[in-house]
């Protein structure tokens, strides 16, 4: 940071160290709003209620969020992209049904072929979106469509729930280390690795600049297109992911799973700060979002009196009260 | 319409109807569609069977329309369905007092959602998709707080709406031919039209050039609040039962892809009228022949992937 | 004959409705400069867009060294060492300075992942080369255009290119910044390194470039060595007419002096502050009268002209308009004052893309356009038309795409909206940037006739040229403050120049 | 989405009790002892509820209904409720948090049959016994979970068959609405008819089966194109009741009459009841969402160290013409 004027160049500088720091507050609470919200739900919620703040409970909530938080990884790298991804409730469920019925053909097949099929429909989606310009939001809505179809094929239409037969593969979703479960490692894992991958690889910056303007992306000799269709395979492989270790939990291919999926995971990543119009974002802000979902739920739970519809409500005004909060506070920082 | 008034230009053969698919794949795809049906499905060249579609259609083409405005600001109103839900729950509701209240009082709940919405993007700059998502999961829960499980009526004049035909043609239809004349004489000849446009295509130069940018995302939200409730008005009456847990169901995508598929891009600063309507008609025309032809679920979502993607293949923009 | 660096054969490129490039043939040889030159929308931009993959010629050929070649995209031309600042600053906005610098060139530790640390260190090294003092974590779009402009150049030229392309780089510059881009460019043909410039600024072609390629009607009208070329056969070979003609017309089309009524100012604004940016500015603008705004890049002048329209958020202070206070942060109350502002950044705050030419014109003035809410076609076509006529607004039809049309054009478009909605004040930011010389002097030539007609303007240029022969009064900023007025003999380049640069009280 | 709705609130009292058709004559029965369980007291202790969707369709109304009211009949103080929404992911993690709230005993209306894994887990260490009620969790009784108490889907499916072939005299064509893909209800409902059809009428054939995904909106629309585009269909065999009532609406509106087309459904709500007395439905298979009673009294039985059996089959009624109007009053 220089702090000097320098009269020669006649650039402005003297300006820029305060404007610094407020760019800074601003970067916090836009990246950072969702964790300081979470905290502060988590408080309450702890004060309110004694069954609550409960190490049982926390990892309950963590345990659960887990899946969620693996598809939100994906989806923050495609929305930063400038795109968005409303497959990942059907890759979800597709790879949980394959999982448990390649389990039978041992641990590598059961977590290949979810693997690979999501994998593929995901760079599919990603090639048509880079190579013909059709809406991200309507290709991946196709791909909604087509692989809860899929799904429904492999399934005998729904009759037929895959049990996990493989205690090697079952291991991989309800073994535990140190008190959580291999889940919530692998997803932790995952959000450091995406962060990195983020942060500090070429890779990550051409994600921020392609959703930060694609035409200047192209134009700064970006591969755009070779970056786009990885940001559709990462996501596809993640849910795909999310969905195989959520069989293995389960012990069976549980075809009901899924939808609604994607609503919940955009609604995490942009309570995490991530803008939908691409370009800013982080997986921390993503990882506070879908823990908060998390928190919100449990605390719908420990009200107890709410009847079911109430709930409902209840979590959308949560969930509004949560983006104006947000925007608020990032609004006072611009202004101050 | 405005797509109809193409400007006079110079064009290449191949660029020519390259560019007519571009403008008009929605319709292309429509009569591919007719055609099929005509040769390959018995009873599809009946009255009857044009009038079923029209009927089921004309909720979808309502709530599309007023998805199509608010796509044209560059938004998006995921609570649609909720909203007709909500309608639906309210016509019960005031029923006692005459159909007319029950419907005014639909209507009304139908705005004020719109505007619940519409306020949180244009005064609090919520993204449109999240807001109107906590909307989604708030407001069909709030419509099921007040009627609880479905229920049945027996008020004529709610029922007769539902299922009254003048000159042949239902109410239905009739309310919502009148609603798409309605919305196309808003963007093309009305200040707001043109202001709802121009903050889609660039919000910043609308607000430079003195549009009050705020209101027209406001106003926006209502409507499309508003033709929701109309929409979740007929579907209650043609159901003859208020059904706040299922009605609208995920209408909101439904009347998302009718629009997109109809050539409006969901970047803004544009809305086909007569694209969407044509749009909601592929979606309909489309499902009702893959139930008529008995196909199973899975090929029936598969198929209609794959249909979406071609369709809006044909008609996707043309690329910078 | 030496290998071309770069030759582009019989090239062609159509878009809808219009053929852009018809049969330019192009030579490019190692250690030129070599300008590239013509109107508003001949095809100049078009041209380097083919040349560095970005569109695909329709017909001809391109040959790198005497070898046919063909780019996919502009990342292939990159690698085959060309690299290019595009005519929009074309970089990402969001991202921190830094970041856009060294994109695709982060330095990586040895763990493989990008090392911030060296990449910052990197990044200002890079920047103060270039003059730029600043912290190269902020985000681009905190920065003015000039240093955003700085950042295209140097990222261009750090790229290990040999051939470096610049469409229209000094347009959003500084002198003292365009001093120091002569100094890279030099320093690149000593390297044997060549480029491309295309600029409106005649000046900038004599003092640097060795050839020029004249462009007209996306056709090739001149090719040859530049200092065999007067600037008038020059200005002539771009728009097609006689020399002669061209000598008696003068270099700007400003007559001077206006018939300055000593009237009440119609736009007054007292003690404006906006933190941080501005500090206490008040500037007033008489009936018929042309007040220029002087200032380095990021003086504060585009943030008065946006404080006055009501674009702003102000913390403090007051703008009148004809004794009546107009309401702050509203740039409807602005407009319906009859103030209107015509913004410097086309792109992203001028035009509507999406909507036509004669949309676009009618924009601003839809309120007085419509009876009840319904607007009447008949009087939009009757204002459209009138002001594409007087304006000589150049489009196939008022239907075409607004965005189809070249800078200047737009600019006109623009112009129009804001004299469309009646205004008696314009706020003119940067309003001959990136325009030709034809259309300079005819914007030039407008401004002179609407204060002749009683209009009071506001002129916002960094072209000291322009705002000493077209302002009657100066009023220069330094650092977002007042830093001194000038008026009558006193509006001279050097007193301007010597004003910003004073570091002690002025008055004011 | 709900396998069952209907549209009037379960009548008080105790018309339409649950009675046990089979009660340990299919297995071995459970003990205290052989659970391995601690006696907990009923009225003290955390005793958690997890529904599976939203109380907004009679059945499920019916349901927590007598749950809860037996509950407060007996003077259970601390009973937990949750509500899953439909999703199962929650549902998971709701009894995960009563069980980290400490409940006892779990009673479970399961959204789906596999998956319950982590929930068997976790009870299991800490020896919580849980009653699944309306539908089964594919595990091991009196080890993994003590008991089912419910339906068979599969039954009900059979005897709407039967219904169906008695109503078209063992001839004609036949259309199903099914009731949302993936649901075990609708597996087991689809298999239990067709083959009970195959097996006993050769000269039905079932011509059409679409998914109405158990509301009335989707029956109604699904038939509209079936009745326009196969005007030779007799029956309709409607997996839950809504769907059937959307199937009449759909008739009325093409002008049919009542009883011009067969229909056969599921669930034995008072508005599908009431449609066998108007003429328009032939017969209603039931499906009894009154759990509460036989749900804790099982518990005490257990609890007072009697032997329970693995699964508690209730017989549900059926409604025909010739019952119907009779029985109107058992409609829930
Ligand atoms: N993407 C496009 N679509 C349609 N027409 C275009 C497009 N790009 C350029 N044109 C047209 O091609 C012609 C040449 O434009 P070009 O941008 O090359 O001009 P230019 O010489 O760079 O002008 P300027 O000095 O204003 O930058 C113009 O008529 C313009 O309207
Ligand atoms: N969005 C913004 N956020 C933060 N700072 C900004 C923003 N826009 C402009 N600035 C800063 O405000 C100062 C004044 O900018 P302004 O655009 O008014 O300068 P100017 O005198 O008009 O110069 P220019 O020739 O670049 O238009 C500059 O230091 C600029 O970096
Ligand atoms: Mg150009
Ligand atoms: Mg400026």
């Amino acid at each position: 940071m220089t702090t000097t004027t320098d009269a020669d160049t006649g650039t402005d500088t003297r300006r820029a160290p305060g404007m610094l720091r407020r760019e800074r507050i601003g970067h916090l609470l836009q990246h950072h709003g969702a964790l300081m919200v979470l905290a502060v739900t988590v408080v309450v919620g702890a004060v309110a209620f004694d069954s609550f703040a409960t190490p049982q409970n926390a990892a309950n909530i963590v345990v659960s969020s887990s899946f969620l938080a693996i598809i939100a990884i994906g989806m923050t790298f495609v929305i930063i992209s400038g795109g968005i991804d409303l497959s990942v409730g059907s890759s979800f469920v597709l790879a949980g049904v394959l999982a448990a019925y390649g389990s039978r053909y041992g641990l590598l097949v059961a977590l290949l072929l979810p693997l690979t099929v999501c994998g593929a429909i995901g760079l599919v989606q990603g090639l048509i979106v880079a190579r013909t310009g059709m809406a991200p939001f309507i290709v991946t809505l196709a791909g909604l469509l087509g692989m809860r179809g899929l799904m429904l094929a492999v399934s005998d239409e729904g009759a037929n729930t895959y049990l996990v037969r493989n205690d090697a593969f079952s291991a991989l979703g309800q073994a535990s280390f140190l008190g959580l479960t291999v889940p919530v490692w692998i997803t932790l894992g995952l959000a450091l690795l995406g962060g990195v991958l983020l942060q500090r690889t070429g890779f990550g910056q051409n994600v921020y600049a392609i959703g930060g303007s694609e035409e200047a992306a192209v134009l700064m000799g970006v591969p755009v297109t070779r970056v786009k269709v990885l940001v559709y395979l990462i996501s596809g492989l993640l849910a795909g992911l999310a969905g195989a270790l959520n069989a293995a939990r389960l012990s069976s291919g549980v075809t009901i799973l899924g939808a609604g999926m994607e609503l919940d995971v955009i609604a995490a990543v942009v309570i995490g700060g991530t803008l939908l119009t691409g370009g800013s974002g982080g997986l921390t802000g993503t990882m506070a979002g879908v823990l908060l979902l998390g928190v919100i739920q449990s605390l719908i739970n420990q009200i107890g009196v709410l009847t079911s519809s109430f709930q409902q409500v209840v979590s959308g005004a949560f969930l509004a009260l949560v983006v104006v909060t947000q925007r608020i506070l990032h609004r006072a920082q611009r202004l101050s | 319409m405005a797509e109809l008034a193409a400007a006079p230009r110079v064009w290449g053969g191949r660029a020519r109807l390259l560019t007519w698919l571009q403008e008009y794949g929605v319709y292309a795809s429509v009569l591919a569609l007719l055609l099929f049906n005509v040769v390959f499905t018995p009873h599809f060249l009946e009255v009857a069977n044009f009038r079923t579609q029209l009927i089921q259609v004309a909720p979808v083409v309502i709530t599309s329309l007023g998805m199509a405005l608010v796509i044209g600001t560059e938004g998006i109103d995921l609570s649609v369905g909720a909203v007709m839900a909500l309608a639906s729950a309210m016509v019960v509701l005031y029923l006692g007092y005459g159909a007319p209240v029950a419907i005014v009082a639909a209507l009304i709940a139908g705005a004020a959602a719109g505007a619940a919405g519409g306020a949180l993007v244009a005064y609090v700059g919520v993204q449109p998709i999240v807001a109107t998502l906590a909307l989604l999961v708030g407001i069909r829960g709030m419509a099921n707080v007040l009627v609880p499980q479905l229920t049945e009526f027996r008020n004529p004049t709610l029922i007769t709406l539902g299922s009254r035909s003048v000159l042949g043609l239902p109410l239905v239809v009739i309310v919502a031919a009148v609603l798409t004349v309605l919305v196309a004489f808003l963007i093309k000849r009305t200040t707001f039209g043109r202001q709802l446009v121009a903050v889609g295509g660039n919000r910043a130069a609308s607000r430079l050039s003195g549009l009050p940018v705020r209101r027209v995302l406001i106003t926006v939200y209502i409507i499309s609040g508003l033709l929701a409730a109309v929409a979740g008005v007929l579907a209650t009456s043609r159901l003859q039962a208020s059904d706040p847990t299922s009605l609208g169901l995920l209408m909101e995508l439904s009347a998302i892809t009718a629009v997109v598929v109809g050539g409006t891009p969901l970047t803004g600063g544009r809305v086909r009228v007569l694209g969407t309507v044509m749009g909601a008609l592929l979606i309909q025309l489309l499902q009702a022949t893959l139930i008529k032809h008995n196909l199973p679920q899975s090929w029936t979502q598969m198929v209609q992937a794959v249909i979406i993607l071609a369709a809006v293949y044909a008609a996707r923009g043309r690329r910078a | 004959m030496a290998t071309a660096v770069l030759e582009a054969r019989g090239i062609s490129k159509g878009f809808p409705g219009v053929l852009a490039l018809d049969d330019v043939s192009f030579r490019l040889d190692a250690g030129q400069v070599h300008a590239l030159v013509g109107e508003n929308g001949a095809g100049k931009s078009t041209l380097i867009k083919v040349l560095t993959g970005v569109y695909r010629p329709d017909r001809g050929t391109l040959l790198l060294r005497d070898e046919p070649v063909t780019f996919d995209n502009p990342l292939a031309a990159q690698r085959a060492g060309i690299s290019t600042i595009y005519q929009e600053v074309n970089l990402v906005p969001q991202m921190s300075l830094a970041h856009n610098l060294l994109l695709g060139r982060e330095p990586r530790s040895r763990l493989g992942v990008t090392d911030t640390t060296q990449l910052y260190a990197e990044a200002e090294r890079v920047m103060t080369r270039y003059g730029i003092r600043t912290d190269v974590r902020r985000p681009l779009r905190s920065l003015g255009m000039g240093t955003q402009q700085m950042v295209a150049l140097a990222r261009a030229v750090s790229i290990e290119a040999r051939l470096v392309v610049m469409d229209e780089p000094t347009s959003a510059l500084e002198p003292r910044e365009v001093d120091t881009l002569f100094g890279v460019i030099a320093d690149l043909r000593s390297e044997g390194i060549s480029v491309i410039y295309v600029s409106h600024r005649l000046d900038e072609l004599y003092r640097i470039c060795d050839r020029v390629t004249v462009l007209r009607d996306g056709r090739v009208a001149h090719d040859g060595p530049l200092d065999e070329l007067a600037r008038v056969e020059l200005v002539a070979l771009m728009l097609g007419r006689d020399p002669a003609e061209i000598r008696r017309d003068g270099a700007t089309k400003f007559t001077g002096e206006h018939t300055t009524t000593v009237g009440e100012p119609l736009v007054q604004a007292r003690s404006v502050s906006c933190r941080p940016v501005l500090r206490d500015v008040s500037v007033q603008v008489r009936p018929g009268e042309v007040v220029g705004l002087g200032g380095l890049l990021g003086a504060g002048r585009s943030e008065t002209a946006k404080a006055i329209a009501g674009a702003l958020p102000v913390d403090a202070g007051t703008v009148t308009v004809a004794g009546q206070q107009v309401r702050r942060g509203s740039p409807a109350a602005a407009i319906r004052a009859g103030v209107s502002l015509v913004p410097e950044d086309r792109k992203a705050e001028g035009i509507v893309p999406t909507l036509s030419v004669r949309d676009n014109i009618a924009l601003a003035a839809l309120p007085q356009l419509s009876r009840s809410g319904v607007v009447s076609d008949a009087r939009i076509d009757r204002i459209v038309d009138s002001f594409m006529r007087r304006l000589r607004i150049k489009a196939a039809s008022p239907h075409q795409k607004v965005s189809e049309l070249s800078g200047g054009n737009q600019q006109k478009v623009l112009l129009a909206r804001s004299l469309a909605t009646g205004a008696k004040v314009l706020l003119l930011d940067e309003p001959t940037r990136g325009i030709d010389v034809g259309a300079k002097a005819e914007v030039q030539a407008l401004i002179d006739e609407l204060a002749a007609e009683g209009l009071g303007v506001l002129l916002i240029s960094s072209d000291l040229e322009e705002l000493v022969e077209g302002a009657d009064r100066v009023v220069v900023l330094r650092d977002g403050a007042v830093a001194g007025e000038l008026s009558g003999d006193q509006v001279t380049e050097e007193a301007i120049m010597a004003t910003i640069a004073a570091t002690g009280e002025t008055d004011g | 989405k709900s396998e069952d709705s209907g549209d009037t609130p379960a009548p008080a009292g105790s018309a339409g009790q649950q009675v046990v058709q089979s009660a340990g004559a299919t297995g071995p029965t459970c003990t205290l002892q052989s659970f391995g369980g601690q006696r907990f007291d009923l009225k003290k202790d955390v005793v958690g509820f997890s529904q599976s969707e939203k109380e907004a369709n009679p059945f499920r109304i019916a349901e927590t209904k007598s749950i809860k009211d037996e509950a407060a009949k007996l003077g259970i103080a601390n009973l937990r409720v949750t509500n899953a929404q439909s999703q199962f992911a929650k549902q998971i993690s709701d009894v995960q948090q009563l069980i980290a709230q400490g409940a006892k005993l779990l009673v479970i209306a399961p959204l789906n049959s596999d998956g319950w894994e982590p929930v068997l887990k976790q009870a299991a260490e800490k020896k919580i016994p849980i009653i699944t009620i309306d539908r089964k969790i594919n595990a091991q009784p009196c080890t993994d979970y003590l008991t089912f108490i419910g339906s068979d889907f599969y039954e009900q499916g059979k005897r709407a068959a039967d219904q169906m072939i008695q109503a078209l005299g063992g001839q004609g064509e036949v259309a199903i609405l099914l009731g949302a893909p993936g649901n075990n209800v609708t597996t087991d409902r689809t298999k239990g008819f067709k083959d009970r059809i195959q097996e006993k009428a050769p000269g039905i054939t079932i011509s059409f089966e679409q998914t109405g995904e158990f509301t009335r909106e989707k029956g109604q629309q699904v038939t509209e194109q079936l009745i326009q585009s196969r005007p030779g269909t007799k029956g309709v065999y409607a997996e839950n009741d809504e769907m059937a009532l959307g199937a009449v609406t759909a008739l009325k509106g093409a002008g049919k009459s009542p009883g011009q087309v067969k229909i056969v459904s599921v669930d034995g709500t008072r508005a599908a009841v009431q449609g066998i007395v108007d003429g328009w439905l032939s017969a209603v298979v039931e499906s009894n969402p009154r759990f509460g009673p036989l749900a804790f009294s099982t518990t005490q039985k257990f609890l007072d160290g009697e032997g329970i059996p693995a699964t508690v089959i209730i017989s549900d009624q059926e409604y025909t013409t010739a019952n119907a109007k009779e029985s109107l009053g058992n409609a829930y």
